[in-house]
């Protein structure tokens, strides 16, 4: 058996497959197709200091090979979470990522905040949703605003920080290296892509909130692009996303320069699509005896 | 694991049943075997380009078989259910099911019940009706051709209406109620927004339960991503706000929980 | 029959419909499928002051409801261009708008220059290419290189000048608003958007120049969102283009605000685009009784 | 208009004829009138997920019914040609041809001619061979199994190559041309560009014309993207620089014409 697992700022993954924020919830729902025991980590949907009611609907429309989603970070509110998410994923052998989202750097702090003596292993700072007004993506595309919210973030957190990026930038690696600066542990990309689709016969919109974030397969490469650019940029492991619904897919970010990989979009597509992948790397690695998947971390150059 | 599973199932017979609609039959392994009425699935195409699952209600379930029955109407041009509706006997297509909650049937056990469906919202009912102990009454609205019906009377009474007034009482099925001069304790109702608005305002007004089913755009399909929220009248036991699932929460809903 | 003429910046299309550069040469192929001459407008493949040789190959790879390419503007130089291509295009009864390239400003200026006195009716100044080292999206992402180069390029063009902006920026409102500051007639967007493909079994790029642009229906929700965005940005009149693949995806466009659009990728799925997406939007007008199509342009507020 | 097309055309029948080759033929309107040995056609999938075309070699031209014959390889899971493998007898494909050039068969009447195919590169010499009015001598080169191979021998004198030498000569082509000491005026070759590298120089030893068919990734498969170049020894006349499309100026060019 080869060595599949992969260190993310001292946290070890048993394996590098995680869940993509915001499409897996926080595990209960595909905990009915997949032994979440065989990921390794689930990243809970967004999580803000309060409820948050999210967008009108429809929310979701499907594009060439992606889709586009506008939920606007819908969640219960850090307080439901603890009491309930947390302890849920608990029973699990699989490490707990939180995203968080809010819509000032003092949102993002409580929470954080919150979580400090929670049993989470990481924290996934969520500064790259298209979809919401204030807060999210006004971070996410200036290197400024990114670098001082990763500071004031990292003051309050007892758990390695991951910066997550959006890709509506025009430097990707700018981002990067300020999430780095500004102390971030792990870098993850990358979140959605914003854009529209318009129903012709009613001359509307097809999303309420107009825009929506694109993903799946049909941004895979951009997002494999980003995280060969942000692997030659910066220090700091990568988490790669974008369009993954295969073990191949995986592996293509691994080769650009991801030590880890989140299934999103896929998993609605087929909902056992991460042991999937899991299962793929594996016999993938062993066919081309490389006895560690660290061996493939940006191997392409 | 739940009961809920994603399988390849194959196409026993499909027929056109109507202008754009169509009538399947599916050999499942086990979906058929744990379904109920009004709960729905997911089909997906076979088409990279179109990834989102297409749901379907359940028509009919022959749990014997294992066979599920989808009557559907084929949307428009190169969409995912016109690719289904070319599929014929011996074909394979994935289903994720079952999925939501179904209708409520113990909640009208031995009652007087209107089971009421407008167009595409007409299929779900039929199961229903078929597993439902109870004095059974179907109002079955329709824009001009009619589908189904025969089947639906094998089962109790029809009651039609057709916008055009080329069957049964012209109007809708509100207007069905009326010239009938229908009373019941109960009802269960699939259909158009405005059409289950008018039947939520009748119930109120009659002071009867009524459940309802209802649709919106889905991608997940068993209640992770939050696409498919309608508004809840109260704050949402899981949601935390006035929002509820309509893929796991409902897609039936007791109609004074729900907004309209 | 509906009016389907469009008008940009005082030229006349006979309809709205025309091919998006590189990937309809100058037109002579595409004309054993299809009658030029019903064509809005034929907009050539870039053309730079000298012959270029292109990028090595593999030039092209598919991806998800999409694909990219690094074709690197290979290109016969203006001289060939004038002698060969532009005679070829005059046979037909539709505009002839030139494409231009270079590596630096004087590169662009004395093909603009050169053009001058050729019958041709508009140039598109491509500073939007992802696949040249030089030039192209150098001046495409930062506002300042654009104004410049826009003011630059006017002094010398007798023709309208279009200005082709690149998708990838963070804000492509700024951008379009530096093209129409620095004088341009016309935005034409989006180019293609930067993309990678890792070969996993033999561990390399897909494309020799590892990176390429990706464009087809994969990437029409970015391109209508960046239509709308531009739209509701400046006043200069739109060419929308970006998986343009029947009169649907055109009309999704042109409600956004495009005044014209261009069939790219979707040429090689099915020559006959062009052609089919102009009926489809005569029979589209016909149908709903839109008596003009000038009526639907930024119909979708 | 030209005479390329791109039409929906109808499986006749298809079989496996080797591990992953298959054998399909398809009825046209129009491309196979207009066909020759060499050229190629743009094949496409009806995944909207997968949109570049598969250009597939013409392996028979059967003018008079209509008919075209691809030989092909299934390249992998999930691929397009996967797709093209599943489709039975009366399914659609879209088809764009016929592309590119073809052998100049003028240049080799009556000579004695090497007709090289190997790997996938053997199926458009069986045409080639068939059309051809010469003396001529089919070299083909395989890993192991053979196919076609049958076929060739009824036009004509054959000799095998195969790497593991389960038949024939084991090595490639060139060694089974030096084991049966073969001598030809003209040489037509298609495979992997190794084996079209040791050919060339070969002929060029030899001082003998060979004409070679080349294979580049497409996208529109008629000249007008530039995306299938390959390097020319000389500038172009078209591009004006060191390339040639292998769509439209191949995929067959004088070995001396190209970089390879
Ligand atoms: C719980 C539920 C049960 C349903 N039961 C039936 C049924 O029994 N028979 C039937 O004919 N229709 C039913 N529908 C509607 C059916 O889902 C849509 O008509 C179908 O998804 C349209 O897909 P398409 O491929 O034709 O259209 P496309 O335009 O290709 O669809 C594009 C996307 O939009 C979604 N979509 C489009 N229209 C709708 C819609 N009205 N509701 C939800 N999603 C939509 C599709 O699922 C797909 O993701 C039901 C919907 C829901 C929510
Ligand atoms: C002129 C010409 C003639 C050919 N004739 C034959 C033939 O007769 N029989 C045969 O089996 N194969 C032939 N090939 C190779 C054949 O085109 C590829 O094997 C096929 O396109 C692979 O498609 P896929 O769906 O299996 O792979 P995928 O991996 O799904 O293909 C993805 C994309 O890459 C392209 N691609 C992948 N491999 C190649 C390749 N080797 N050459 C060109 N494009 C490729 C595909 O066309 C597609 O656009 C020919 C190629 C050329 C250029
Ligand atoms: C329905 C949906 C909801 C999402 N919600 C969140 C979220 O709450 N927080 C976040 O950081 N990203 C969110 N994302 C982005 C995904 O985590 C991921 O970055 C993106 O979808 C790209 O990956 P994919 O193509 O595999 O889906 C969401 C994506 C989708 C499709
Ligand atoms: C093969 C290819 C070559 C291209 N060459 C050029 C070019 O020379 N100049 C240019 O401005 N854009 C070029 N483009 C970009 C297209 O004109 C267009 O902006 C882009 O492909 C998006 O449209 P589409 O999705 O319809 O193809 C090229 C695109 C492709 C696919
Ligand atoms: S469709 Fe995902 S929550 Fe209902
Ligand atoms: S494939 Fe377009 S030029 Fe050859």
């Amino acid at each position: 058996m080869s060595k599949m697992s992969v260190n993310l700022a001292g946290v070890t993954l048993k394996n590098p497959v995680m869940t993509a924020s915001g499409t897996f919830g926080s595990g209960a729902e595909y905990s009915e197709f997949v032994d979440l025991n065989h990921l390794g980590a689930v990243v809970t949907k967004g999580v803000a200091n309060v409820p948050w009611p999210g967008n009108p609907t429809p929310r979701v429309a499907e594009t060439t090979g992606g889709m586009l989603n506008a939920i606007g970070l819908q969640n219960p509110g850090i307080d439901v979470f603890c009491e309930r998410d947390i302890p849920f994923l608990q029973k699990y052998d699989t490490k707990i990522i939180v995203n968080v989202c809010g819509k000032t750097t003092e949102d993002y702090c409580e929470v954080v905040e919150r979580l400090a003596n929670e049993p989470v292993d990481m924290l996934e700072i969520n500064v790259s949703c298209p979809n919401v007004k204030e807060g999210g993506i006004a971070f996410g595309q200036n290197p400024k605003a990114l670098e001082a919210i990763t500071k004031e973030v990292k003051k309050y957190a007892k758990q390695p920080v991951i910066m997550k990026l959006s890709p509506n930038v025009t430097d990707i690696t700018e981002m990067a290296r300020a999430a780095e600066s500004g102390g971030a542990d792990v870098v993850s990309l990358i979140n959605t892509i914003t854009g529209m689709k318009i129903d012709i016969n009613r001359r509307t919109f097809a999303l309420a909130n107009k825009t929506g974030g694109m993903s799946g397969p049909a941004v895979k490469p951009v997002a494999v692009r980003m995280v060969y650019q942000v692997a030659n940029a910066v220090k700091i492991p990568i988490i790669g996303m974008g369009g993954i619904a295969s073990a191949e897919d995986a592996l293509e970010f691994i080769m650009a320069g991801a030590t880890a990989v989140s299934v999103g979009t896929a998993n609605f597509i087929n909902p056992y699509t991460t042991q999937e992948v899991v299962d793929g790397m594996e016999a993938f690695l062993e066919k081309q005896k490389v006895e560690d998947i660290n061996q493939l971390i940006g191997c392409v150059k | 694991m739940g009961t809920k599973v994603k399988e390849t199932c194959t196409v026993i017979s499909q027929e056109c049943i109507g202008k754009d609609i169509y009538s399947m039959w599916l050999q499942t392994k086990t979906i058929a075997g744990n379904a109920k009425p009004g709960q729905f699935v997911s089909v997906y195409t076979q088409d990279g380009g179109k990834l989102l699952p297409r749901p379907i209600s359940l028509c009919e379930i022959d749990k014997e078989k294992g066979a599920l029955r989808l009557v559907y109407r084929v949307t428009g041009k190169h969409t995912g259910t016109e690719g289904f509706s070319r599929l014929g006997a011996g074909a394979q297509l994935d289903l994720l099911g079952p999925l939501g909650n179904g209708f409520p049937l113990e909640e009208a056990e031995g009652k007087k019940v209107f089971l009421m469906g407008g167009g595409i919202g007409v299929p779900p009912m039929l199961e229903t009706m078929k597993q439902l102990h109870a004095q059974k009454m179907a109002v079955l609205g329709y824009r001009d051709e009619l589908f189904l019906d025969k089947e639906f009377a094998k089962n109790g009474d029809v009651y039609i209406a057709t916008e055009d007034g080329s069957a049964g009482t012209k109007g809708n099925v509100m207007d069905a109620i009326r010239e009938n001069a229908l009373e019941a304790d109960v009802i269960f109702a699939c259909g158009p927004k405005p059409m289950l608005r008018a039947i939520k305002a009748y119930a109120l007004e009659k002071g009867i339960p009524c459940w309802i089913s209802m649709e919106e755009r889905m991608a997940c399909g068993i209640g992770a991503c939050l696409g498919c929220v309608c508004q809840s009248t109260e704050v949402d036991s899981h949601s935390h706000v006035h929002n509820k699932r309509v893929c796991k929460d409902g897609p039936v809903f007791l109609s004074t929980e729900v907004e309209l």
